[in-house]
């Protein structure tokens, strides 16, 4: 394993007081909770926003922290949950009166983990708690026979958007509905061209030889459905596209946002090239618009080279709150 | 058959539980990482080391005036340090275990079944999971059957426990041809046939090490 | 080579694409000669501050086109220093009539080209032209004996400084002597935990052993100054540090800021560790103060995982200038 | 010795130079960027022969009225294609090797040598490298004395070109041992020793080149 780190039970640990040392005028860490908050607390009167999850995906969760998308963010160990303790800690902590939302990914772990939290949160006479559960991945099949579709990009989306209606002061209800919504419009597919290494294991996740890559990985380094070939960017594009296009079932005429998203080891010069042959793809073969796009590593898999491609089905209220100012390590503009 | 005043596990008794199943944990942590790299995401072994390890050195640092407080500090620490969806799981078995033992100092036979069983409904109230789902469930599932077959038929402790623990490897074997459908594992469809659960695994290794130390 | 490529030769020119697709609002892109400028041209009467080089190290240049930054960029071929004409494209798209500063790094195709460039721009009678080149890295000697030091991570600070000084309005020999003024204000030192592949080359450029790191990396994935063997975060930290801080003669007590830059292939989570662990030795071993810091991929090598440190020499004029508004697709706050 | 009308070089012939550098470059451009990985950045092959390939597609796509105005072209079509440190070298080696041929159709044995070294001194002007600094220029400098003693000599075009290809072979050889003082290898110091310079072996394999068709 060839990494940057001292003790691999420490990667979480020291990579967020990195974190806290960077960005002293947007957030403020605890580091025995591994809990970030924004810095100077959550606005009074204003919905809170939180998010948590396994490490490795950098910058989400921790670095979405700050204005106009998350209050405050929770981090486990790498690829694992966190623990309910850091799920009550991080609701007190972005708590400003209002109620908070809990923008969770669609895993086992994370809902069994927030799940005993909200039990004790609920034992405090903690009412005001809604919970967005993202499952984006098309990867997976919804069936009774899985736990069901994985949250991967919409996440991001769903914290931006969720944060920038906090932000503008709708209600709790309101903010979840909103990220519901989101999540309903939004389709997910991941492809890996080589695997990931969880610090604590210290060998790759799985193995792939020279010439395959992996389709519809998930962003735990976890295998994905199917091997196959590698090929061109456009056809890997390609087969990225159609199951999202088709599952969100994309007429010619709409508009959509898309993030095309690095896995964390592929640079930049790759991911132009792809958001080029899906921006080409969708208009010219699907005859869709895009609305508004990101390009780069949003929610990773550690070092894993690949990419996914988020499509969220846009309408003038999304591109709105799309549109609105957020101040955070990840993600930054109009502030 | 031992004595009656043997026939029963005191706190020592399920201090040294915990204790073994930490020591076997570190040991085997690379391997059930390996089973959670293979279907999974490879943290398994890790999460779970770290967890134990905290619970085995609660013995040291404090008092417990009973079985069920010190099962329930068990617990607690496995829900507050685990993690993933182990920790959960783990953590409400021993929290659940806890019950039925309030009213003794020394659990017999009939005790023990009852702590089995409530933490075995504890995993299966929050996981959700059945048999064949390719879970630890698959090991609990049947481990709980031997033990309550062996006690309704007056065998004593360790043999329940034995039989326990016989029942549970099988169970853990049971899981390799199995199609996950519930955890990490079930996004593989297919593909995660031909491996050991993970989950099902370090849940042997845990009624093992019961065996060895309840009675 | 595992690349989300098409065809090797046409990397750059769809990569561009991409961006153009990607940053609508902020720039617009000439793929022919490939230069990116800024969304509506430079404001009459500021300066322009183009910037140009090989491709492969996006962000750097053309992510860098925008508000308070550069105004246009030429992209060569990956690692390929950009031909003449680019340059002069350049020159033109970026002037507003109140001269154009040249930012090059010290490479000898970078300045030949450019020279040929200046060449013609003189004549075309284009008298209002100023070069500042960066030479910040001390993993090489700046001798006679070999090319001088190369620019590395000092680019992306000049190129922001003098941005934001353009757009304060100071005139073309301001704006130039500032940007010599923060490259001699700078120092570099890199490592690699693995090379790169050109996607022209098809194989790795070097290659490196499971338990060795390069140290002294440049960021064309040509080999560094000497091989080491894989050691702590920490132990690297102050081995990448101890020649920068001594180059630059930083005293206790005074301030720097500090760029820990990503090569592509290393995810945030190790690059904040290794800020963690910088920050703590300039504090505490050093008694230097950070203050201001950028972590992430702002100048990279293909996908090469491994790491560079800038040091900085800050004042009040330098932080102000830092903290002006930037909205360019890599680096963006206040706007 | 050929006669006076053969030992000449037309327009043709510096085509075919051209044509023939290029299908040289095609065929060694994965070498000559091994060369460049072991000491460069590994983009030396692909930046040649993307630049000569362009320059070979010249003689059919335009009529050029005489060796100066084609040899222009091609140092101005290197300048603009090639990149990097070898695109401005090269490009000024055609483009001052125009110089000398301007008032000629037909260059013949001090011609060749008259464009030759205006063409190697704009690689000196341009690079400012020494002989032993480890680039092109320690092919160049000894083919362009080579040629020179030859045609001083008497001796035809081909022999010169010869005697000229013979030692830029050596010359490139004598790169070996060196450590680098200009360009991208400089940064290796000690560890640029034992390697041949990319720029050194293309230049090689253009005098080669000349040899088999200006003559
Ligand atoms: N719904 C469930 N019910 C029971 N056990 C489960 C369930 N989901 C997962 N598991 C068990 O959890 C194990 C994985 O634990 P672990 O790797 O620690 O967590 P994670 O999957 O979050 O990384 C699986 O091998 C399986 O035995
Ligand atoms: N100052 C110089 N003078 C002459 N030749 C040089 C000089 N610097 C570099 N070269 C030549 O250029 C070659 C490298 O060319 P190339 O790889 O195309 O460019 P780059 O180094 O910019 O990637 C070297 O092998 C060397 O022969
Ligand atoms: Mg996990
Ligand atoms: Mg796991
Ligand atoms: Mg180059
Ligand atoms: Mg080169």
């Amino acid at each position: 394993m060839k990494k940057l780190l001292n003790d691999p039970g420490r990667v979480v640990v020291e990579s967020l007081a990195g974190l806290a040392a960077a960005h002293p005028d947007l957030l403020e860490v605890d580091l025995g909770q591994r809990v970030v908050r924004r810095r100077g607390g959550t606005r009074p009167g204003k919905v809170g926003v939180v998010s948590g999850g396994g490490s490795g995906h950098e910058p989400l969760h921790a670095g979405y922290v700050g204005v106009g998308m998350l209050d405050a963010a929770c981090c486990g160990e790498v690829f694992t949950s966190p623990v309910p303790d850091q799920f009550v800690a991080a609701h007190h902590a972005a708590d400003g009166g209002a109620g908070v939302v809990h923008v969770l990914k669609n895993y086992t772990g994370d809902l069994l983990n927030a799940e005993m939290a909200h039990d004790i949160l609920r034992a405090q006479d903690v009412d005001a708690l809604e919970v967005v559960v993202t499952d984006d991945d098309v990867a997976v099949l919804d069936s009774t026979f899985t736990a069901g579709r994985r949250g991967v990009g919409a996440t991001v989306l769903v914290e931006k958007l969720v944060g920038a209606a906090a932000e503008e002061g709708r209600d709790l209800a309101a903010c979840a509905a909103l990220g519901r919504e989101v999540n309903a419009r939004s389709r997910s597919m991941g492809v890996a061209l080589t695997s990931c290494t969880v610090p604590s294991a210290g060998v790759a996740t799985f193995a792939l030889a020279d010439d395959e890559i992996e389709l519809g990985i998930g962003i735990h380094g976890e295998p994905g459905r199917r091997r196959a070939p590698l090929q061109p960017a456009h056809d890997v594009a390609a087969a990225l596209l159609a199951p999202v296009v088709e599952d969100l079932a994309l007429r010619r005429g709409e508009a959509v946002v898309v993030l095309l998203n690095g896995m964390g080891g592929t640079p930049l010069i790759e991911l132009y090239l792809m958001f080029h042959e899906v921006r080409s793809i969708l208009h010219e073969t699907r005859g869709v618009t895009v609305a508004r796009s990101l390009v780069g590593n949003y929610i990773t898999s550690l070092e894993m080279a690949g990419c996914s491609v988020t499509l969220l089905r846009a309408d003038d209220e999304i591109v709105r709150l799309w549109d609105a100012p957020v101040a955070t390590p990840g993600l930054r503009w109009g502030a | 058959m031992g004595s009656v005043r043997d026939d029963v596990a005191d706190l020592t008794a399920f201090q040294s539980w915990i204790a073994e199943t930490s020591a076997e944990l570190d040991e085997h942590a690379g391997h059930l990482t390996e089973l959670d790299r293979a279907i999974g995401d490879g943290d398994h072994g890790t999460n779970m080391a770290r967890g134990f390890g905290r619970c085995a050195e609660l013995a040291g640092e404090e008092q417990f005036p009973s079985i069920d407080a010190y099962l329930k500090k068990v617990g607690m620490t496995l829900v507050s340090t685990v993690g993933g969806a182990s920790g959960p799981l783990y953590g409400t078995f021993f929290l659940r275990f806890a019950g039925p033992l309030a009213a003794t100092d020394d659990a017999g036979v009939h005790a023990l079944a009852q702590g089995l069983r409530a933490g075995v409904d504890g995993i299966v109230a929050r996981g959700k999971a059945e048999v064949g789902d390719k879970t630890m469930y698959d090991t609990f599932a049947p481990a709980l059957e031997a033990f309550d077959a062996a006690a309704v038929a007056g065998s004593p402790v360790a043999e329940c426990l034995r039989a326990c623990a016989e029942a549970a490897d099988s169970g853990r074997d049971s899981t390799e041809p199995l199609v996950a459908r519930k955890g990490r594992a079930s996004y593989l469809g297919e593909r995660s046939a031909g491996h050991l659960d993970p989950g099902a695994s370090s849940a042997a290794l845990l009624l093992r090490a019961a065996a060895r130390t309840l009675a």
